[in-house]
């Protein structure tokens, strides 16, 4: 059960968060200008990363915010170093 | 008030509550009717402060915090949110004092007293009955008169507020569809302490 | 002497594989020595004649997702490209043992997908039919019909989620899922296929866009083709790469309790309280789950997933209430957004990807070595897995076993 | 007296308190504060079950946990399969038998209650040995919130098993001091009788609390979260590999040692001590002052200690160094132990009678939880174990969990590590002082895996994991088939699969293999440490999460008037919603044909509050509609309602419902019953994360409304009823618009939206007010014949009008193109979710399946759900092209026939064809309509 670091409500187990994958992937300024690998890209890849990655969750449970935290994928070991107020996709 | 006010959400389940007290261990009821609204503003906004001044006690803004006035408890939501709990009946004025305060600055008041009811948890075995659903720290140190938390409670999301931390006494607010879900299961988690 | 009837496995043969140094270079180099890259191994020896051919395996042989799956092996998968492959698959199972002349303790006992709600129900229904008329067994058990299967099951009314009914495969079941993975060892092994083991490959020697071999934790090694078999880790070799894959790795997990006697004759899986039961050969009662919610490589999962599922295990069987965890674990899957995996070529000359199996491949083992072999060989992907293609993402022609299926373990 | 093997006085039990037993059928009385273990052996019974592959007898080889053989299945109070004889707290009436391996479930309900605690601490330390009691007591006094758990049913750990002094007074005197300093703190919770079972992430531990088999609760699974742990888990003894090491009386020596002074049982009367190390001289010496004769202390090392060499001669035992036992003998019991001088030896090999044969091969430090918490762990070649290397932050492993095995070192390690946490926890923690000690110097152990020169003959009769029943002959067996990865091994022979998880064989099969394959152990390594630390049974962790609490129950305010009806309901997410309301006599399709009908010709009343409600506000709330919408929003009036459709960016269909502008800028979207809290988050994302320059607000208030559907062409009537200031003209009140206004005395909000397709409206009141106003409703229309009507009829309804369900009629793979739902997806948008994805290729190709009508032959059954449609009148041989798929079908009232809904493929284009269903085994036909079948005009919903 891990204790993620909500910005706003403090660590809180994770049972009361949606994990959102990777963070930083931002939807197509124009959709409809993108080709359709792009767009697939946008719709079905992510970063899939062994190691430190910087994801994002929902704070389901409760403030409802989404935020995002850097986690090391082999290790559950989250990084408190950064501010996590940034909400990015 | 019946006729004003109709039923509410535990009203069969009031029996279930008071079976499941026991004297100087632990009192269950609901605190119904009660006028809730959430307020959503930005804190840093003019809107904020004149909303501060209208309501009588500014808005809390560090999490878990909740600001009382006389009428009112001001329960921190989120970052740009609050559940304002006011008494019986004063879910309409209560609204108007802040549409107006909020003026033409963005920002949403909402009727939610029939969203949620309460219920009351109070007694030297409080904090243990809320442990057997609850993850947060209830401990004194961390959980004080004045606080508040959204959290999961069994397996429903609830919000708690700490009314005593010295005599403990909890309000649970839980939305009316689970109400009944959670009295069930407060009972018998209660179930120990009647033997 | 007297044994505990049931409690013991068959012994094993005398002599399964060797550890040999891995060569320079070879015709072809498999990369995961799980069911999978040893399946593929042998197609690609027996069906197309490949043997100078090594197997790399970064850890011990089948130590991934291979040693760690609840060995469910079923076909009535909804579409009709999953039904091909896992029917397949099935086909392959039902002469493996012969063909590999190894105990694989395959067992059709049959498997149960129980229904708990209304939509369940139809969607079951819907995937029956179209089973039967893929050519897989299949049938609609209601409640009670399930209980004469299951009778430990709580088929009763009162349930937070009754069963309303099951679909129903006969020909399902389990294996001992090492023993399939030693199984095709061994036969490699006397092929002359290298099984290298503590071998990781960490990269790969390109020309441009064709792939001309593979750098390992024990020497660059140079490969007429290169075959991905690597499942949870599959991201990271493609990484190197910059090859883009839909998938996500995340941890499963799955329980085992003591050694018990018989009580469960088949298995039971459901997807709305997530959790799937059988009892192995020994006696042990072997549990699953639902995914962890995110990414992992760490095989290990959270408490809670193990909680929930005994949860559910103990609702549907009440007897297990006083059944006793022994081992928790958990594997490392890669999960596409359509539930169904990635088979085929890439946008490299020499470089073929199998990944994206998720929850369920075990079952499809003996058919990914036939299609993927078969991939491998001509260059181009067997009918049976062309659906499987990595394009499908940018056309759009998913195969979306989310709805219909549910968990594809 | 219980017992002839009871001593008259010592030990921890009760003798006053004589408690009455039954195993394998024959009655026994042993004291309270027995094991069922050491009850047996006070009766003299050794031996408790045979072995799982060889059927040999075995019998008690531990004390504790770790007990390899000695498996009971439990009979009375209830069955339990497989526990093991050392770890089952005797009770009057108790009923077991021996195992050979496999457990047997109970058939009938257990009647316990199990449950589930949170709790958070600044310190948790497992183990209140003397390491645990040192650091919990450091730990206690700066004022940290401490909570310490053992096992065991009394503190002390080991020393509870030893005559050891502390301060010059027997050890328990400390122990007791200590345990009721702890308890006495407010901010210690002190937990005997619970097994920490798994380490998880970030400090996070789960314990099992045995409470008793009288207990309100029998079994608590604690949760517990902790700044940091003291982990002073002990260790474990390890037995060694010799032929015959497996007769019933061989006995791990400190367990022998545990036997006499905590239960006052002589666990033979005359003994061979087999050892590799030190600690095997306590039990040698304790057992001989109480009585017991010792054969021989043989030691495989060249010279034995020289402390315990003056104590075994001062009381005549004699020591055989350089030698080791190579052979027993006996039937069910060991009756002698051979003893050979090993090769460089030259003592002489001799056969030494005994009952009792005491081992011991060292110490494996109980890493599990260290392990599990991602410490790491390394081979000691000094100590012959595995001891933890590297430690995580937050966690400290001492005592002999840390391969500390001096008394006086456990203590002062303990209590340092107790200071440590606290300190780190952020409280001003002094180190406690610790009782004085007496330790002597140690001289390493000899670890010895296999003993040389043996001939390979008796490699079947060394058992390396006597659980599994695993010999040296099976090692041999992996190795020699090409195997040398331990975890290979341990899967070819099943060496520490079992209940014990190979506490004892673990790391001596690591021994075992690196001696055949001839490298190092450490090599070699071993085996991952996973939970449970110990069997936890299923229903400890189920807790109390069962039956009606599986799952939250979520009702309406109108539940209770559903309930007194009698109706049966259906599961929609954890909503429950009547499904139909029968009539005496009626069956389903009755009732749903009746209920039906009353909606097509007079007034029907279903609770639809379940539907999901999200009230958006803010500036820029038209936008972010038109965004998340396939349709247009921003064109909706005030006062105005639309129906719209959600899709997923890959431009799939994933929720629908209607949508009100109640302001300026404020609406109130409305979800389907099972998808509101998905939808929620879903709009929360991308307006937190990709939008978050929209100014909008999303508020939940599904609760705040009781939501009641007044459909049928007398609904207008009823509802005049009950309203006086709701102008109900179509005029004044036309479709899809809505109106406040007071119903039933209750302040409303109500809508003319219809979901049958006929008059109809939907009124919205305060929760409170539901049933109030249902009931109202119901008492004003019963002159109409008002008849409520539940999902099945709903269902029927809106398919003879063509509208789909999401989730039945879709999914997750439908477009609203595909359900013919064009007009609902805007063309004068730049952009909305999901738009992207309609020109992907496969989403544009026109052969798509698409939802149409299906007309079977009037007069013919209904076509189950779920029917697959192919196109010939006889099945070809699989796998036969399939077209689709029934949806949706039912009999129609109105129609008078059945029909269904289904997903063809260009089923659109293919209207007026006939297609066959697939029924069993039949094929039916049914023709292809288009999927509204009732009032395509549309001229009945406006009444
Ligand atoms: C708990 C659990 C339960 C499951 N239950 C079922 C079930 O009931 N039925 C079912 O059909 N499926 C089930 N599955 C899924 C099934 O196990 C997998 O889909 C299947 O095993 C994947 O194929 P594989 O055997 O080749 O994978 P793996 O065995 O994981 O093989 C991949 C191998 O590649 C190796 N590797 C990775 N990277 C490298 C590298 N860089 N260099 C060299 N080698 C590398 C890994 O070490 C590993 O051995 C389950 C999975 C889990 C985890
Ligand atoms: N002479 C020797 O070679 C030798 C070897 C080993 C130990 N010892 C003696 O044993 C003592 C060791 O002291 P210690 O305090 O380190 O260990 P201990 O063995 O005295 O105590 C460990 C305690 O931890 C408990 N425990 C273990 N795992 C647990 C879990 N998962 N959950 C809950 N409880 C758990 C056990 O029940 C036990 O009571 C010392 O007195 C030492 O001298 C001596
Ligand atoms: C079908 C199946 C049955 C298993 N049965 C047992 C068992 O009886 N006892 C046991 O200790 N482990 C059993 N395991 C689990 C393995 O010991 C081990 O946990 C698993 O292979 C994962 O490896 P790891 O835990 O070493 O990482 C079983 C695993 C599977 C897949
Ligand atoms: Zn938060």
């Amino acid at each position: 059960m891990m204790l993620i670091p909500c910005p706003w409500c403090g660590p809180r187990n994770e049972t009361e968060f949606h994990y959102g994958g990777q963070a930083d992937v931002s939807y197509p300024a124009d959709p409809q200008a993108v080709s359709d690998v792009d767009w697939a890209r946008f719709l079905f890849f992510r970063a899939n990363t062994k190691g430190i990655f910087t994801e994002r969750w929902n704070h389901q449970a409760g403030c409802r915010r989404w935020f995002t935290v850097r986690r090391d994928t082999t290790t559950n070991e989250i990084f408190h170093d950064d501010s996590h107020e940034a909400v990015t996709r | 008030m019946a006729e004003l006010h109709g039923e509410s959400p535990l009203v069969t389940r009031a029996e279930t509550l008071a079976g499941s007290s026991v004297p100087g261990v632990l009192h269950l009821s609901e605190v119904a009717f009660t006028a809730q609204v959430t307020l959503r503003v930005d804190p840093k906004s003019p809107a904020a402060e004149r909303i501060g001044t209208a309501v009588g006690t500014m808005l809390p803004n560090q999490p878990g915090q909740v600001a009382r006035t006389e009428r009112l408890q001001i329960l921190w939501m989120g970052p740009d949110e609050w559940l304002l709990i006011g008494p019986e009946g004063g879910a309409e004025q209560l609204q108007a004092t802040l549409t107006e305060a909020l003026g033409e600055e963005h920002g949403s008041v909402v009727d939610v007293s029939g969203h949620r009811t309460i219920v009351e948890v109070t007694g030297p075995k409080s904090r243990e009955l809320l442990a057997k659903g609850c993850a947060l720290d209830l401990h004194r140190r961390s959980f004080a008169s004045d606080q508040c938390a959204q959290t999961l409670l069994a397996r429903t999301g609830v919000v708690l507020l700490c009314r005593d931390v010295e005599q403990p006494s909890f309000w649970i607010f839980v939305r009316s569809s689970f109400a009944r879900y959670l009295a069930d299961w407060l009972a018998d988690a209660a179930a120990e302490y009647r033997v | 002497m007297p044994r505990t009837p049931g409690a013991d496995l068959p012994d094993h043969p005398d002599w399964l594989w060797n550890s040999p140094e891995p060569k320079s270079s070879y015709d072809v180099v498999i990369v995961g020595g799980g069911g999978h890259g040893l399946a593929t191994a042998y197609y690609l020896a027996v069906n197309h004649g490949i043997t100078n051919m090594a197997v790399l395996e970064s850890g011990w042989l089948a130590g991934g997702n291979m040693a760690r799956n609840t060995t469910i092996i079923r076909s009535n998968y909804l579409w009709d490209e999953s039904a091909g492959l896992y029917e397949h698959a099935m086909k392959l199972w039902e002469g493996l043992e012969d063909e590999l002349d190894y105990p694989l303790l395959f067992s059709q006992r049959g498997v149960l997908n129980l229904a708990h709600s209304l939509q369940e129900v139809r969607d079951s229904k819907r995937r029956v039919g179209a089973n039967r008329l893929n050519g897989i067994d299949a049938e609609w058990l209601d409640a009670d019909q399930v209980a004469e299967i299951c009778p430990i099951l709580n088929t009763s009314e009162d349930l937070r989620y009754p069963v309303l009914g099951a679909t129903w495969q006969p020909r399902a079941g389990i294996a001992k899922h090492d023993h399939v993975a030693w199984g095709f060892a061994r036969a490699l092994d006397r092929m002359g296929v290298d099984l290298v083991q503590n071998c990781q490959v960490t990269g790969f020697d390109r020309i441009g866009d064709r792939i001309t071999g593979v750098r390992t934790t024990r020497g660059d090694i140079a490969a007429g083709k290169v075959a991905l078999a690597a499942a949870g880790s599959t991201s990271v070799l493609a990484d190197e790469l910059g090859l883009a894959l839909p998938i996500q790795s995340h941890p499963l997990q799955a329980l085992v309790s003591e050694l018990l006697e018989p009580v469960h004759p088949t298995v039971v899986m459901s997807n709305a309280v997530h959790v799937y039961v059988s009892q192995a050969h020994k006696g042990e009662l072997v549990l699953g789950a639902g995914i962890d919610s995110y990414n992992s490589y760490g095989q290990r999962g959270s408490f809670h997933t193990i909680e929930r599922e005994l949860t559910a295990a103990v609702e549907l069987f009440p007897m297990f209430a006083r059944a006793h965890v022994l081992r928790t674990w958990a594997g490392v899957v890669d999960v596409t957004p359509d539930a169904s995996a990635i088979m085929g070529l890439t946008p490299f000359e020499n470089l073929y990807v199998n990944c994206g199996w998720g929850t369920g491949g075990f079952k499809a083992t003996p058919g990914v070595g036939w299609c993927y072999a078969h991939t491998i060989a001509h260059d181009e992907p067997h009918q049976l897995n062309a659906p499987f293609n990595l394009d499908r993402f940018t056309t759009g022609a998913l195969v979306d076993e989310h709805g219909a299926a549910g968990v594809a373990h | 007296m219980t017992g002839e093997y009871r001593l008259a006085d010592g030990g921890r039990i009760d003798r006053d308190r004589p408690v009455r037993f039954r195993f394998d059928g024959h009655d026994y009385e042993g004291c309270a504060g027995d094991t069922l273990a050491s009850a047996l052996l006070a009766n003299g019974v050794h031996q408790v079950g045979t072995s799982i592959r060889y059927g040999r007898p075995r019998g008690i080889a531990a004390a504790g946990p770790e007990e390899p053989n000695a498996l009971v299945q439990i009979e009375e109070p209830f069955p339990e399969p497989m526990l093991t004889a050392t770890t089952v707290e005797l009770r009057d009436g108790l009923v077991a038998s021996g195992l050979p391996g496999q457990g047997r479930l109970a058939t009938e309900p257990d009647p316990a209650r199990y449950d589930a605690i949170n709790a958070h601490c600044d310190v948790l330390v497992v183990g209140a040995g003397p390491a645990g009691l040192a650091a919990a007591r450091s730990a206690a006094r700066s004022g940290a919130r401490v909570i310490v758990a053992d096992a065991d049913t009394e503190f002390g750990g080991s020393l509870l098993g030893t005559r050891d002094e502390l301060d010059q007074a027997p050890a328990w005197r400390w122990i007791d001091r200590v345990t009721s300093e702890l308890q006495a703190s407010p901010d210690v919770t002190v937990l005997p009788r619970t097994t920490v079972f798994g380490c998880y992430d970030d400090n996070y531990l789960v314990a099992v609390e045995h409470r008793g088999e009288d207990a309100f609760t029998r079994q608590r699974a604690w949760h517990i979260r902790a700044r940091e742990i003291v982990l002073a888990t002990g260790s474990h003894e390890r037995p060694l590999v010799f032929p015959g090491n497996d007769r019933p009386g061989t006995m791990l020596a400190s367990s022998a040692r545990t036997y006499l002074h905590r239960y006052g049982v002589l666990p033979g009367r005359r003994a061979v001590v087999f050892t590799t190390n030190d600690s095997a001289y306590a039990a040698a010496v304790d057992l001989h002052d109480a009585g017991v004769e010792i054969a021989a202390v043989v030691d495989v090392r060249p010279v034995a200690t020289t402390v315990w060499t003056a104590r075994c001669v001062e009381r005549g035992i004699r020591i055989l160094t350089n030698c080791a036992v190579t052979g027993t003998s006996g039937a069910d019991r060991v009756s002698g132990a051979q003893v050979s001088s090993l090769p460089s030896g030259d003592a002489a090999p001799a056969e030494l009678d005994c009952d009792l044969l005491l081992v011991s091969g060292g110490w494996n430090p109980a890493v599990h939880l260290h392990s599990q918490a991602r410490g790491t762990v390394r081979y000691s070649e000094e100590l012959g174990a595995l001891v933890p290397d590297r430690t995580p932050r937050g966690v400290r492993t001492v005592g002999a969990a840390a391969g500390t095995f001096t008394t006086a070192e456990c203590l002062r390690a303990g209590s340092e590590a107790g200071s440590d946490a606290a300190r780190e926890a952020g409280f001003h923690a002094d180190v406690a002082e610790v009782p004085g000690s007496p330790s002597g110097p140690v001289t390493p152990p000899q670890p010895i895996w296999l003993l040389p020169g043996l001939s390979a003959d008796s490699d079947d009769e060394q058992f390396v994991d006597l659980a599994r029943d695993a010999t040296v002959a099976d090692v041999r067996k992996a190795v020699g088939a090409g195997m040398s990865s331990v975890e290979h091994i341990k899967r070819f022979t099943t060496i520490g699969t079992a209940h014990d998880q190979g506490k004892t064989s673990g790391l001596l099969s690591s021994g075992v293999i690196a001696e055949l394959l001839g490298v190092e152990v450490a090599e070699v390594g071993a085996t991952t440490f996973r939970p449970p630390y110990a069997p936890v049974a299923f229903a400890a962790l189920a807790g109390r999460d069962r039956g009606d609490l599986y799952d939250p129950i979520r009702v309406t305010a109108m539940h209770d008037w559903h309930l007194e009806q009698d109706c049966p309901f259906e599961n929609v997410g954890q909503w429950k919603r009547p499904w139909y309301y029968p009539q005496p006599g009626e069956d389903m399709e009755s009732a749903v044909l009746r209920e039906c009908h009353a909606v097509r010709t007079g007034v029907g009343m279903q609770d639809v509050s379940t539907l999901g409600k999200i009230d958006v506000q803010g500036p820029d709330a038209a936008e972010f509609l038109d965004l998340v919408y396939t349709n247009k929003m921003s064109t909706l009036r005030v006062g105005r309602i639309r129906y719209g459709v959600m899709c997923h960016a890959d431009g799939m269909v994933f929720d629908d419902g209607t949508v009100m502008r109640t302001g300026e800028h404020r609406y109130l979207v409305s979800t389907t019953s099972g998808g509101a809290a998905g939808v929620l988050e879903w709009l929360e994302d991308w307006l937190q994360t990709e939008w978050p320059h929209l100014r909008v607000h999303l508020t939940s208030v599904t609760e705040q409304w009781a939501t009641i559907a007044l459909a049928g062409p007398r609904s207008r009537e009823v509802l005049a009823r009950v309203t006086s200031d709701i102008d109900l003209t179509n005029d004044a009140f036309p479709f899809m618009s809505w109106t406040d206004g007071t119903v039933a005395g209750s302040g409303a909000r109500v809508c003319r939206i219809s979901f049958s397709g006929e008059l109809a409206f939907e009124i919205n009141v305060p929760w409170w007010h539901g049933r109030q106003v249902w009931e109202a409703l119901h008492r004003a229309g019963s002159e109409f014949g008002i008849t409520p009507y539940g999902t099945e009829t709903m269902h029927v309804l809106r398919a003879e009008k063509g509208f789909p369900i999401v989730g039945q009629d879709t999914d997750g793979t439908v477009t609203p193109h595909d359900l013919g739902m064009g007009w609902a997806v805007s063309k004068k948008k730049d952009d909305f979710l999901g738009m992207r994805s309609f020109s992907r290729e496969d989403t544009a190709r026109s052969d798509r399946k698409h939802l149409v009508g299906l007309l079977p032959p009037a007069g013919s059954a209904v076509v189950p759900e779920g029917t697959q449609l192919v196109d010939s009148t006889e099945l070809p041989a699989p796998p036969v092209p399939m077209l689709g798929h029934i949806t949706s079908s039912y009999r129609s009232a109105a129609l008078d026939r059945p029909f269904a809904l289904a997903l063809v493929k260009s089923g659109r284009d293919r209207i007026g064809q006939t297609i066959y269903g697939h029924v069993g085994d039949e094929l039916v036909p049914v023709e292809i309509t288009e999927p509204v079948f009732y009032d395509k005009e549309g001229n009945r919903r406006d009444g």
